[in-house]
């Protein structure tokens, strides 16, 4: 089936509170027409190609101590084995030592290890895609500090390039790439809405100005769901006098190529950040409430580019506490409890772990940590493109159930967080459990309470 | 004893065993020994216990010398060495130590009878020592 | 020659008495750990018997084992070849020499054939026709071969005889073999020890006069009697050992005290011989007490067993070079490995 | 098997170390015209010392004999010392030189009565003796307490039992009866009796070894001093420490062993030694030898360094010349070489040509009969020995040599126990130069160092007393230590005469090993020139009274005490083929 | 040839050999894998120290996770410093290393040894035990993980029979003892007992790698 008529067939959801496809009943987990063994070959020659030294040193660490299933929410609320992260790997390190360690050809030559078959991959798509948010906590429990995560990341290319994504997840990430941007937000659609909350709300958004200090970007989840995130944006940056612009060839943020395992798309994605910025001169670019987003151009931003970036990249909360630590943002207090869920890419794994705490001490807020918090907080159990599968569902519920617990633990009157992907998520979550909990924007909450000039 | 101001003391044959305390070895012999005499009485049966080949430490034997006693009979063989005989306080029970020319010992038996078998004159000894007086006798008679 | 002249009436006419007689098997029934009633039987038995003939053949050997002998204390050498033995051929002890010599050992074969007891000390050159030991123009095979004939038994007294000893060690230039590598029709005990302890030799060699066969031996032929136990499982200097307190050289505060010679190379754990209970030379020391490791001399090829002074739980031989030469092989293959891997994700890179 | 050019073949030698044999041509009277002398039997310890470690070798070279255990034991742990310029401790020293004296004393006395007594004594003969007139002789000669006519009467009735009971063991087929026996019953009884004597009291000086050395024979030794630490404790040392053999109790064994030694040697083998020789005063004439004589001296009071200080000094004495003592350097290339023309072996440059140990070669090259065989081919090679060569000259070592060299530098107890003998028997110095010379030297020679050992022991015992314990060097033991390549000899005084080991140790392994011992220098075959070796010339000129019972060929050859496990030995610095055989 | 010759001698050898030889063949092997440079902004430029921390800290579970680990974590912990403690305290052990090394130091009471033997035996025991009856483990283990498991059993179990003169003539058990220890040799390079030597790259790697970017090790 053509890419386009999977889209026709099964069209974005949108007025859900997460995004998904219609339909997901009628699955469609393979792309393409390869044939059964071309998808074998393909999956291992992509495979092949991330086995670096690093990759390499992983796989050969792992002892199958079996500890990293204590540390995934996905292994802990069901505790069914096969949601052990390493074994989520099998298939990937059996094509390591087959093809690339440095037994390879003896393994090769015994046929020590077999082959990786088809079988294989199809019922590994669940443990690569639907039950790995790739947020890492496994990490922090290995023994042998083996980033199980990454390796997962990497297991996707070959995945992809077989053709063996989740229906949902290739779908928005094959429409990312068409229209740029996963849910149909493309330049005319997020200039129109700009020009429209900019008269809604009273507030100037710049788009596609020609030069500018500080370029902005959103992620298509806040353009079309919580499109406060662009107003509240504007209004803080406004506030602080910068020479800023969204611009409407680099404003979209998310990562659906990265997350489906998708390099191209992924580095098409990026570029168009990065020339954007470029373009306009500007020697800062803030990257939205969105995880995977400050991975993907913080840390892998400069290596697409193939050099270091003319600019700096931040995370909003990040600018954010910058600009609270050095009393340019000053706020009224906000006089309430409150406890902030970690998204994982941009604190655990992206470093980014005080710099909302910063935000909130600035907001006067009494902050109540949860009981495993900051780098070892638990994941919201959406990430890594899981909330869009909805096969993943019963899982990610369980798992969200050890999120929601946590939360009410807590005891704080708001909970807040800086993704929109976690957000996206816990929309979800609050509605399937009629929960009363609803996530806040910590990027809002500061845009709100800002004292009036 | 380890000094060297007692350099010009002589010591013959310290006794080999090393250790001071009970190997425990001593209440099993006891035993035995009772179930040897009782089997003597019962039937005439004798029998013997080789201490040489136990590994008896200086107290063990020292809690048998006094355990066991010194009996009625004390008696000296001296062939090839010397070898002492005694009754212990029980009778019937012998002890029996055998030394060599250089006085080590070479056998030590702890024997369950009426009387060992060494102390018995040998029959033929005595046949020997009857030709040998007969012949002394004859002698001096004739003279 | 009175013929039919038994030990007993013999040992009378010699002036040594029944007694003394009895005591000195209850000695010999004591050393070889027989029922304590054994020595009656032994004293009734040898009384009754001439004196076994032995003929003793010297090979490859040192003499040593002929002088451990003469060092026997219980019984004493005198005590065994004139009340025990008839020593009939023994180069180093007799009398006779050359024709009268051969003479003593023809004559002594043909009286008491089948029934002599052949004694071989010294390992039997085989290569080259075993020229690299003759007695009288005979090679040492010939004469054993020659002699085995006519034994009731054979004991193979040291290393060389039961083992190839010192002659058979690395790499054994001319052909040494044992006793038991030739006689395959003969019972044959091994007496082993570089020399054995006199008190062992002897010890056998009454259990066979007594019994008229030889004592229950182990696995490779030597009487378990004297062979069951380990150096050093019967050591004085065990506890040490259990303490974990070790001399370090041959003159340190842990060699003075009597520790354990572990660590100086002692063979006391696999060695068997009764070298720590039986002691030697009448009982005075053992290498052990007088601060050297055992060699392991009773044991085969303990020559061949790397240095003296290497500890057991150590390798033989330091092969460094060949293990040098797998690190450098290791390094060349992971390069190797290393390199086919990146070929194969450069190439893949250019199909994309 | 006297064959019928008169040739007279005495195989086994018997009451030797070794397996000998010796082949005499006479003439029509039975005098020996040409002797050769032949060791049958050859093992390869040297070749199989190769590639082992040095601190090894004293265990593999002590076996080259059971005898002389010791001596190949001292030499080598010397010889490696020497290559590693390794000191060792002054306690060391005295302790090996306690135990070496010991070997001397043990080794003569057995040598004496076990081995050499029957070419002198009838044992037979002693049947006929009056035990009270044994008595008042052995009392007329010395004040040795078993003298009783009650002891010699137990002897002798001990000794007609064995004879009458028909089965003789090792006294069979002895030469009884043959008039070369002179001595009366009452002296043979005497000797017969001293025999057993002899034999309790061996057993008993033999535990010098064992407290030294674990064992005896072959005791232990080690390179850098001795294996065996001196345990003195003071006073309330705890129940935890344990002990070693030389503690008070050892060291006052061996006083009491010392004391038994020159006891026995003033008493019993002094005494006996002249008693009998004053019935054999013809053998002063006879086996006269070469009249050469080395030795390299031992018994260091300060160490190998320093030759000044040994007890027994070297130097070498030719034709007889008292008066002129050559010095022996051991390393010099031209001094000591062997010869191996009438050798089973064969060299690479030339059969007929010497090489000194160092750069020695040997390939087992067997041109023999092939066994069994009658008769050796004495025209070409005809033993597994070697002839060794002093400059050329061939020398005899051992008792005599020594003494003669002690006497020659002015010993004066030396002096003084030469005078006496020689005094009391009535003979000339020359009478020395003989069978029974040799025999008077040996006796002499362990009176000498009897009484030394005692001196040593006291010095050992002053040392720990001013609380010098130490018995080891561990400074050289570990071969990381070492220089890469090391070469050294070491030598000792072995009771048969001069002993030397040489050793070339290359990157902590032996490379090269050789040793040239008492027995070749003695028992070696003629050289290139014909020259024979000492055994050879000490039988020429001797007459046999019965070729059948070849009495007097025994005498001189037992009066050299030969070890010919000793004299044969192989190496190979090349590692060319070793062995070749050719069979005729 | 006798057993124990063989076993102190080629099999030794050879074992030390291809030890050797598969880990540095596995090591180069791994770390001369392409390696990209990465271009983004450091937070912290002191990766290196990162490295560090890691190793060191890892070896302890972090508070959040300590309860759910305690009982793997303290099983780990035994076994591995009873290893640690028989292999390096033993003085037959330490006489080997000094063989190999020229390096020595003093030994523990073989008393200890014997007792830490004991304690880490029943701990690989219940390790086993573990590994056959938990889900996860299960699922994950191979062959390579009860293999490795028997080898590093075989020479604890070995020894101590060897030390107490146990079931057979001691020369066997020791030739025994040092097959085991050969075989441990030779597999070592090729199973995850390498992970003692990997444990150090990989958790120096994600340390340095985290450390950069500042995010949580």
């Amino acid at each position: 089936m053509s890419t386009a008529e999977i889209d026709s067939t099964h069209p974005l959801e949108l007025d859900q509170p997460r995004f998904s496809v219609k339909n997901p009943e009628a699955r469609y987990d393979k792309q393409g027409d390869l044939s059964d063994a071309q998808r074998v070959e393909t999956a291992m020659r992509y495979f092949v190609k991330d086995f670096g030294a690093v990759a390499a040193t992983y796989l050969e660490s792992c002892i199958h101590c079996g500890m990293c299933a204590d540390a995934c929410h996905f292994y802990v609320a069901t505790e069914d084995p096969k949601y052990t992260p390493i074994w989520k790997l099998e298939p990937f390190k059996q094509a390591y030592k087959r093809e690339a360690g440095p037994f390879a050809a003896i393994y090769r030559a015994l046929n020590l290890k077999k082959k990786v078959t088809v079988e294989q991959l199809e019922a590994w798509q669940a443990l690569i895609y639907d039950s790995c948010t790739l947020c890492g906590r496994c990490t922090l429990i290995c023994p042998m500090g083996i980033d199980i995560a990454s390796l997962v990341g990497l297991a996707r290319h070959g995945m992809n390039q077989a053709g063996l994504v989740p229906h949902e997840l290739w779908a928005v990430a094959e429409r990312a790439q068409r229209e740029g941007s996963p849910l149909g937000a493309t330049p005319k659609v997020f200039k129109d809405r700009c020009e429209w909350l900019a008269d809604e709300n009273q507030v100037a958004i710049p788009v596609d100005k020609a030069q500018a200090d500080v370029v902005v970007t959103m992620s298509s989840i806040e353009i079309m769901k919580y499109p406060d995130s662009i107003v509240a944006t504007a209004k803080i940056l406004n506030h602080l006098g910068l020479n800023w612009t969204f611009r409407s060839d680099g404003y979209e943020a998310t990562n659906f190529g990265m997350l489906s395992g998708n390099s191209a798309w992924q580095q098409e994605a990026s570029m168009k950040l990065i020339h954007a910025t470029i373009a306009a001169g500007a020697k800062l670019l803030i990257l939205p409430e969105c995880g995977h987003a400050y991975g993907a151009m913080r840390w892998q931003g400069a290596n697409i580019y193939g050099k270091p970036l003319p600019f700096r990249v931040l995370h909003i909360s990040e600018f954010l506490a910058e600009n609270t630590k050095n009393g340019a943002i000053k706020t009224k207090p906000l006089g309430k409890t409150l406890t902030f869920h970690d998204p994982c890419q941009i604190s655990r794994r992206g470093g980014a772990i005080e710099a909302p705490r910063d935000v909130l001490n600035g907001l006067g807020a009494a902050l109540i940590e949860m009981k495993d918090t900051k780098g070892v907080n638990w994941c919201c159990g959406g990430g890594g493109g899981v909330v869009t599968i909805h096969r993943a569902d019963p899982i990610r519920y369980k798992a969200f159930q050890i999120k929601m617990k946590q939360v009410d633990d807590a005891g704080a009157e708001l909970l807040v967080s800086s993704c929109s992907n976690c957000r996206q998520t816990f929309d979800d979550g609050q509605n399937h459990f009629h929960w009363d909990k609803t996530m806040l924007s910590l990027l809002e909450l500061v845009a709100d309470n800002l004292e009036d000039k | 004893m380890n000094s060297l101001t007692h350099i010009n003391i002589k010591v013959i044959n310290p006794l080999p065993c090393q250790s001071a305390g009970l190997s425990g070895n001593t209440d099993a012999i006891l035993h035995e020994i009772l179930a040897l005499l009782e089997a003597f009485v019962a039937t005439g049966q004798t029998g013997a216990i080789d201490l040489h080949s136990l590994p008896l430490t200086v107290a063990d034997y020292e809690v048998l010398r006094t355990t066991l006693g010194d009996g009625e009979v004390h008696a000296h063989i001296n062939v090839i060495g010397k070898t002492e005989v005694r009754e212990t306080l029980y009778p019937g029970v012998w002890w029996l130590t055998y030394y060599n020319m250089e006085e080590d010992i070479v056998a030590d038996l702890l024997e369950v009878t009426t009387i060992p078998e060494i102390l018995k004159s040998p029959a033929e000894d005595v046949r020997e020592g009857l030709a040998c007086l007969r012949d002394l006798t004859g002698a001096v008679t004739m003279m | 020659m009175n013929e039919s002249d038994t030990l007993g009436a013999s040992l009378v006419r010699s002036g040594v008495s029944r007694r003394s007689f009895l005591k000195f098997c209850t000695a010999m029934a004591s050393l070889m750990a027989l029922p304590p009633g054994a020595a009656y039987a032994m004293a009734d038995a040898l009384s009754r018997a001439q004196r076994q003939s032995v003929i003793w053949l010297s090979f490859q050997e040192c003499t040593g084992c002929v002088e451990s002998l003469t060092r026997s204390f219980d019984p004493t050498l005198e005590q065994m070849i004139f009340e025990m033995i008839s020593l009939d051929y023994q180069e180093t002890l007799q009398a006779a020499s050359g024709e009268a010599a051969e003479l003593a050992r023809v004559e002594a074969m043909k009286s008491s054939y089948g029934k002599y007891l052949l004694i071989v000390d010294g390992s039997i050159p085989t290569k080259d026709g075993g020229v690299y030991s003759t007695v009288a123009g005979v090679s040492n095979y010939d004469r054993l071969i020659e002699m085995a004939k006519g034994a009731a038994a054979i004991v193979a007294v040291g290393t060389c005889s039961s083992y190839g000893g010192i002659p058979h060690a690395n790499p054994n230039p001319t052909g040494a073999v044992s006793v038991s590598d030739i006689i395959k029709d003969k019972p044959v005990m091994n007496v082993p020890g570089c020399p054995p302890i006199p008190s062992v030799i002897a010890g056998t060699l009454a259990y066979f006069v007594t019994y008229g066969k030889l004592p229950e031996l182990d696995h490779i032929g030597r009487p378990k009697v004297f062979y069951a136990d380990t150096i050093h499982d019967r050591c004085y200097r065990r506890p040490f050992y259990d303490q974990g307190k070790f001399a370090k050289t041959f003159d340190d505060e842990g060699a003075r005290n009597g520790w354990c010679l572990y660590e100086l190379g002692c063979k006391g754990p696999t060695t068997y011989n009764a070298c720590a209970t039986i002691k030697w030379n009448g009982g005075v020391s053992y290498p052990i007490e007088s601060g050297h490791g055992c060699l392991g001399c009773s044991e085969p090829n303990f020559w061949d067993n790397g240095s003296f002074y290497r500890p057991l739980s150590t390798p033989l031989a330091s092969n460094t070079h060949i293990i040098a030469a797998g690190t450098l092989g290791g390094i060349a293959a992971g390069v190797v490995a290393a390199g086919l891997s990146r070929k194969h994700q450069t190439h893949i890179g250019e199909e994309k | 098997m006297s064959t019928p050019t008169n040739r007279v073949i005495v195989d086994p030698i018997t009451r030797i170390e070794g397996h000998l044999r010796i082949e005499a041509e006479t003439d029509a009277d039975g005098r020996i015209i040409r002797a050769s002398s032949a060791g049958t039997m050859v093992r390869g310890i040297e070749l199989i010392l190769r590639g082992r470690d040095p601190r090894d070798a004293w265990a593999f070279t002590q076996r080259i004999c059971g005898v002389c255990t010791l001596v190949h034991g001292i030499a080598s742990v010397r010889a490696v010392e020497d290559a590693l310029k390794y000191d060792i401790p002054a306690n060391a020293q005295l302790i090996r030189n306690l135990m070496i004296g010991a070997q001397f004393v043990h080794d003569h006395v057995m040598h004496f009565y076990h081995l050499h007594a029957l070419d002198w004594v009838d044992v037979v003969s002693a049947l006929k003796a009056d035990p009270k007139a044994t008595s008042a002789l052995a009392q007329s000669i010395s004040g040795y307490a078993k003298s009783s006519p009650g002891y010699f009467s137990d002897v002798q009735k001990k000794l007609k039992g064995f004879v009458e009971g028909g089965q003789l063991g090792i006294f069979a087929n002895g030469y009884w009866g043959n008039p070369g026996y002179k001595l009366p019953p009452e002296a043979n009884l005497m000797a017969v009796a001293h025999y057993f004597d002899a034999l309790a009291w061996q057993r008993n000086v033999a535990q010098l070894h064992a407290i030294f050395g674990g064992k005896n024979p072959h005791p232990n030794f080690v390179v850098g001093g001795v294996p065996c630490a001196i345990s003195i404790h003071p006073e309330g040392q705890g129940a935890s420490s344990g002990t070693t053999s030389l503690n008070v109790e050892g060291l006052q064994k061996v006083q009491d062993i010392i004391h038994q030694m020159r006891d026995f040697v003033d008493q019993v083998y002094v005494p006996d030694t002249l008693a009998i020789a004053g019935f054999y005063k013809d053998w002063f004439k006879l086996g006269e030898g070469i009249g050469n004589f080395m030795s390299y001296g031992d018994f260091p009071e300060k160490g190998m360094s320093d030759a000044s200080s040994f007890l027994i000094p070297s130097g070498v004495i030719l034709n007889r010349d008292l008066s002129i003592i050559h010095p022996v350097d051991l390393n010099a290339e031209d001094q000591i070489q062997e010869y191996v023309a009438h050798s089973w072996y064969d060299y690479s440059v030339g059969k007929n040509k010497g090489l000194h140990p160092y750069v020695g070669e040997t390939n087992l090259d067997y041109t023999g009969p092939k066994p069994p065989y009658a008769q050796l081919d004495v025209e070409q090679s005809y033993s597994w020995i070697k002839s060794p060569r002093w400059k050329g000259h061939a020398v005899e070592v051992g008792p005599l040599a020594r003494v003669l060299i002690l006497y020659a530098r002015g010993h004066e107890q030396t002096r003084e126990l030469v005078g006496m003998t020689l005094k009391k028997l009535d003979l000339p110095v020359t009478a020395l130069y003989s069978t029974l010379g040799r025999t008077a030297a040996r006796t002499l020679e362990s009176k000498i160092i009897a009484d030394a050992m005692q001196t040593w022991y006291d010095n050992l015992i002053a040392n720990i007393k001013a609380g010098d314990v130490k018995t080891f060097n561990e400074k050289l033991w570990e071969p990381s230590s070492w220089p890469s390549t090391a070469k050294g000899v070491g030598y000792t005084e072995a009771p048969r005469g001069a002993l030397a080991h040489w050793i070339i140790i290359k990157d902590g392994k032996i490379d090269n090993y050789q040793a040239v011992v008492p027995s070749t220098w003695n028992a070696g075959p003629r050289d290139e020139e014909g020259q024979e070796g000492p055994y050879e010339a000490a039988l020429k000129g001797t007459q046999l009274h019965d070729p059948k019972q070849p009495l007097e060929i025994l005498r001189t050859i037992h009066s050299f005490d030969p070890c010919i496990a000793c004299a044969v030995h192989v190496t190979d610095p090349e590692g060319e083929e070793l062995i070749k055989v050719k069979i005729r | 040839m006798d057993l124990l010759q063989f076993a102190r001698g080629p099999a030794l050898t050879w074992a030390a050999t291809v030890f050797m030889f598969g880990i540095t063949w596995r090591l180069v092997g791994i770390l001369l894998l392409k390696r990209s440079p990465d271009f983004s902004e450091a937070r912290n430029a002191t990766s290196w120290l990162g490295a560090v921390k890691l190793i060191i800290t890892r070896s302890w579970p972090r508070r959040e996770f300590r309860q759910r680990t305690l009982f793997a974590q303290s099983l780990g912990y035994i076994f591995h410093v009873g290893l640690v403690i028989i292999l390096f305290g033993f003085a037959p052990h330490i006489l080997f290393f000094k063989a190999l090394t020229g390096l020595g130091w003093p030994n523990l009471p073989s008393a200890f040894i014997q007792l830490t033997s004991g304690i880490t035996l029943a701990a690989l025991i219940v390790v086993l035990v573990r590994r056959l009856s938990h889900p996860v483990l299960r699922l994950l283990s191979n062959f390579d993980d009860y293999f490795s498991w028997l080898v590093t059993f075989t020479p604890v179990a070995t020894g101590m029979l060897a030390v107490a003169h146990f079931g057979a003539r001691y020369e066997t058990l020791l030739a025994i003892h040092l097959l085991s220890v050969a075989l441990l040799l030779v597999w070592f390079p090729f199973g995850k007992l390498m992970h003692s030597a990997l444990i150090f790259i990989s958790r120096g790697t994600t340390g340095a790698l985290f450390e950069r970017k500042g995010a949580s090790i």
